[in-house]
């Protein structure tokens, strides 16, 4: 993990609105090391438009984000070296085999940890596809795929939109265990989802949009 | 360190993007074909005598070239934004300027170079003199990167949006004329034999300006579309 | 400075600094207007060689200055739009873009008015003429943009970016098409210049362009109000301010 | 009356030049009346919408 002993997230008086419309106003929280928040609210309550502000993608109209006591935009590089974004698009391309688009996702990232990207794909259950490409793959396998990037590169904070869609029972399992996994190591784990998941032995701090 | 972490990012994106557009040729060989479709439309509706033609080939050649580049500017970003791996790259902790010259290079590469000898094989086809080739070529070097540049502000700018590809050509047509201008006085200068240094130079002059500035006009627009 | 800056950028104030403005500068521009004209058509002489069709130039010249200057405060208000991202500024961008427009359109048109009776034809490939039509595209650029993209933010920013861009190319473009004039033409002195501009006919030339800067002044205000009463149509001061006429 | 006509004739040009004058200013009114006719369309539609609002208010 990187040296930063205790990662910690911020948000204080947080609002926005996007298409004249107040999406939401007031939003304070914080994600401590070894925290995982779920963000809920139904379709259109701004939980995509949050996590963008989060990664810095969309600036905000009030409030602050801090990441280590640090406003984001004052170490927007280092807060971007240290976060993974998922977005409902997974980010990885049909022409490229399964290998090529972990290569790519890695060249990306801040520093590169393993490059034994065929044991990644086996442990994101995508074992022996190395070398086929993406646009064979169905949509879990995909997700699967776009997931693995989380082992790629090590970071801190994990910011995922809906991180377990076209995810069967099985990979539902995995991704728990992976999360269970970074928890431990003092990570932070921000995600929305819909369907209301047992977090069995985690501690999970729901958030209401 | 870093420095080699940006080397092997712009040369990671580098070869990420040719080996996308070697796998699907049909969009590598597409504007080479709809180039030579425009320029066998002059000797059709103009007449095939050498005098005519060869009077006003560098202009044909030049307006084919232009129009046939800018139906490749949709495809530097659209895949990308698409699928979503052009946000991952503005999410990365490495400068945009690596990523967006790396992408305005592998461009150039997949369309300006094919369209490059396109053009110098079909000067023949205008009866474009052989000796004004070599000044034709010079001006295609100097000039299609500009196309690119230029292209890649308007690629980014129209991101996603509707009819993309028509709004592109209204954004990229009025800021290449003074490019369109020096190239075809070049070669028609090379063709009379006069002295063609003083209209490279200026090609150069906007090459090194379109160089320097087009890259943050790129980067701040991808940023502002995808701040959406 | 900064404080008196932020307190004009909330729309509101904004809002209703343009309502107090706009009839002064309506005014004005009439009044020189009307100076202007009578000076154009009493009190300036005719021009030996061109006799009274050179009248023209009191509206080609001072539209095409304002073409120019147009796009300069166009550009400058997405500038500021994307530094401080203050609505107001976007408000203000994407109202000068229509004006420009028709500034540099009145230059095209009137150029081409002026120029029928000496040369014969509609159009001549003049070296300003042509530098105006290519302003033209880049204006219509710009409009086609935000006309394009929904969101209203982005469509400023996108904007403001092209805008920009344009400015750095509108010197290129003019030297160029200098360039490419006297490639062609040979060296003779641009026919719509009139060289030494006799004083009695200069002082109506001033006049006029001050009314046009007056004019662009309070119809810029007019389309930046019209444009944020539409930006913030259901915030609270549109409300309470113009839908039930509560008299601030 | 003759003074004022060949202030019309203008020399020859006067359909140049008053035609210049003239498309002038349309551009100039148009460019005054039709963001004034947008807002006040636009006005109109708040008031409506309040209206109606008001009476949805007093009628539950």
């Amino acid at each position: 993990m990187s040296n930063i002993p205790e990662p910690s997230l911020t948000v204080n008086g947080l609002n926005c609105y996007r298409y004249d419309k107040a999406f939401f106003r007031g939003l304070s929280f914080t994600a401590g090391a070894g925290k995982l928040l779920q963000i809920e609210g139904e379709n259109g309550s701004g939980k995509t438009t949050l996590l963008k502000v989060l990664c810095g993608l969309i600036e905000t109209d009030e409030g602050e984000i801090l990441w280590c006591g640090k406003s984001i935009y004052s170490v927007i590089d280092e807060y971007r070296g240290e976060l993974h974004y998922l977005g409902h698009k997974n980010g990885i391309k049909a022409g490229l085999t399964c290998l090529e688009n972990l290569k790519v996702l890695s060249a990306l990232g801040n520093q590169i940890t393993t490059n034994a990207y065929s044991a990644v794909l086996r442990r994101y259950g995508l074992g022996g596809y190395d070398n086929i490409y993406a646009y064979t793959l169905s949509a879990g396998q995909k997700r699967r795929l776009s997931l693995a990037r989380l082992a790629v590169n090590q970071t801190r904070l994990w910011i995922l939109d809906e991180p377990f869609t076209s995810l069967d029972e099985k990979g539902k399992n995995d991704m728990k265990r992976v999360f269970q996994d970074h928890l431990k190591a003092n990570g932070i784990i921000l995600l929305t989802s819909h369907d209301n998941i047992q977090w069995q032995d985690i501690d999970v701090t729901r958030i209401q949009l | 360190m870093t420095r080699v972490r940006i080397l092997n990012l712009f040369s990671t994106i580098l070869f990420r993007d040719l080996l996308l557009g070697v796998r699907n040729q049909s969009e590598l060989v597409n504007p080479l074909i709809f180039f030579i479709m425009v320029i066998t439309m002059f000797p059709l509706s103009i007449g095939p005598e050498q005098s005519a033609l060869m009077q006003i080939s560098p202009a044909i050649v030049w307006v084919a070239a232009v129009l046939a580049s800018n139906l490749t500017i949709d495809g530097i970003f659209r895949s990308d934004y698409e699928d979503g791996s052009l946000e991952q790259m503005i999410l990365s902790p490495h400068s945009g300027f690596t990523l967006v010259m790396a992408k305005i290079l592998a461009h150039w590469l997949l369309a300006g170079v094919p369209l490059i000898i396109m053009v110098l094989m079909a000067g023949p086809f205008l009866y474009l003199p052989d000796y004004a080739l070599q000044t034709l070529f010079y001006t295609l070097l100097l000039g299609t990167p500009v196309l690119s540049l230029i292209g890649a502000i308007a690629g980014g700018l129209t991101m996603g949006v509707r009819s993309s590809g028509m709004l592109q050509a209204l954004l990229i047509l009025p800021l290449i004329m003074p490019l369109l201008i020096f190239s075809v006085s070049a070669v028609n200068n090379a063709m009379k034999g006069l002295p063609v240094t003083g209209e490279l130079y200026f090609l150069a002059a906007i090459l090194v300006l379109a160089l320097t500035l087009a890259p943050i006009a790129v980067f701040s627009a991808l940023k502002i579309r995808l701040s959406e | 400075m900064w404080k008196w800056i932020t307190k004009y950028a909330s729309p509101m104030h904004f809002y209703l600094l343009a309502n107090r403005l706009t009839p002064w500068f309506g005014w004005s521009a009439a009044v020189l207007f009307a100076v202007g004209l009578y000076g154009a058509f009493f009190y300036a002489p005719a021009d030996y060689q061109q006799g009274e069709s050179f009248r023209i130039i009191y509206i080609h010249v001072p539209s095409a200055w304002m073409s120019m200057f147009v796009y300069m405060v166009m550009a400058g208000a997405g500038a500021a739009g994307l530094i401080w991202k203050t609505k107001v500024s976007d408000a203000v961008a994407r109202s000068c873009a229509p004006l420009g427009a028709s500034f540099t359109f009145l230059a095209l048109a009137t150029g081409s008015l002026w120029g029928k009776p000496m040369w014969g034809t509609w159009w001549v490939w003049d070296a300003r003429l042509t530098s105006e039509l290519i302003l033209l595209f880049l204006y219509l650029g710009y409009i086609a943009l935000q006309s394009a993209i929904d969101d209203r933010r982005t469509a400023a920013r996108a904007g403001a970016i092209l805008a920009l861009v344009g400015v750095v190319n509108i010197p290129i473009i003019h030297y160029s098409v200098i360039w490419w004039n006297t490639l062609h033409q040979g060296p003779t002195i641009s026919k719509l210049d009139s060289p030494s501009i006799h004083i009695d006919m200069l002082i109506p030339l001033l006049v006029m362009a001050l009314a046009f800067n007056l004019y662009f002044a309070a119809m810029v205000l007019i389309r930046a109000r019209m444009e944020i009463v539409e930006q913030e149509k259901n915030s609270k001061w549109v409300q309470e301010l113009i839908v039930d006429k509560v008299s601030v | 009356m003759e003074q004022l006509e060949n202030f019309f004739h203008m020399g020859g040009y006067g359909f140049y030049v008053w035609l210049s004058y003239g498309i002038t200013l349309i551009v100039l009114l148009l460019n005054y009346v039709m963001p004034r006719t947008r807002e006040k369309k636009l006005v109109d539609r708040l008031n409506q919408i309040s209206k109606m609002k008001g009476q949805g208010e007093n009628e539950s």
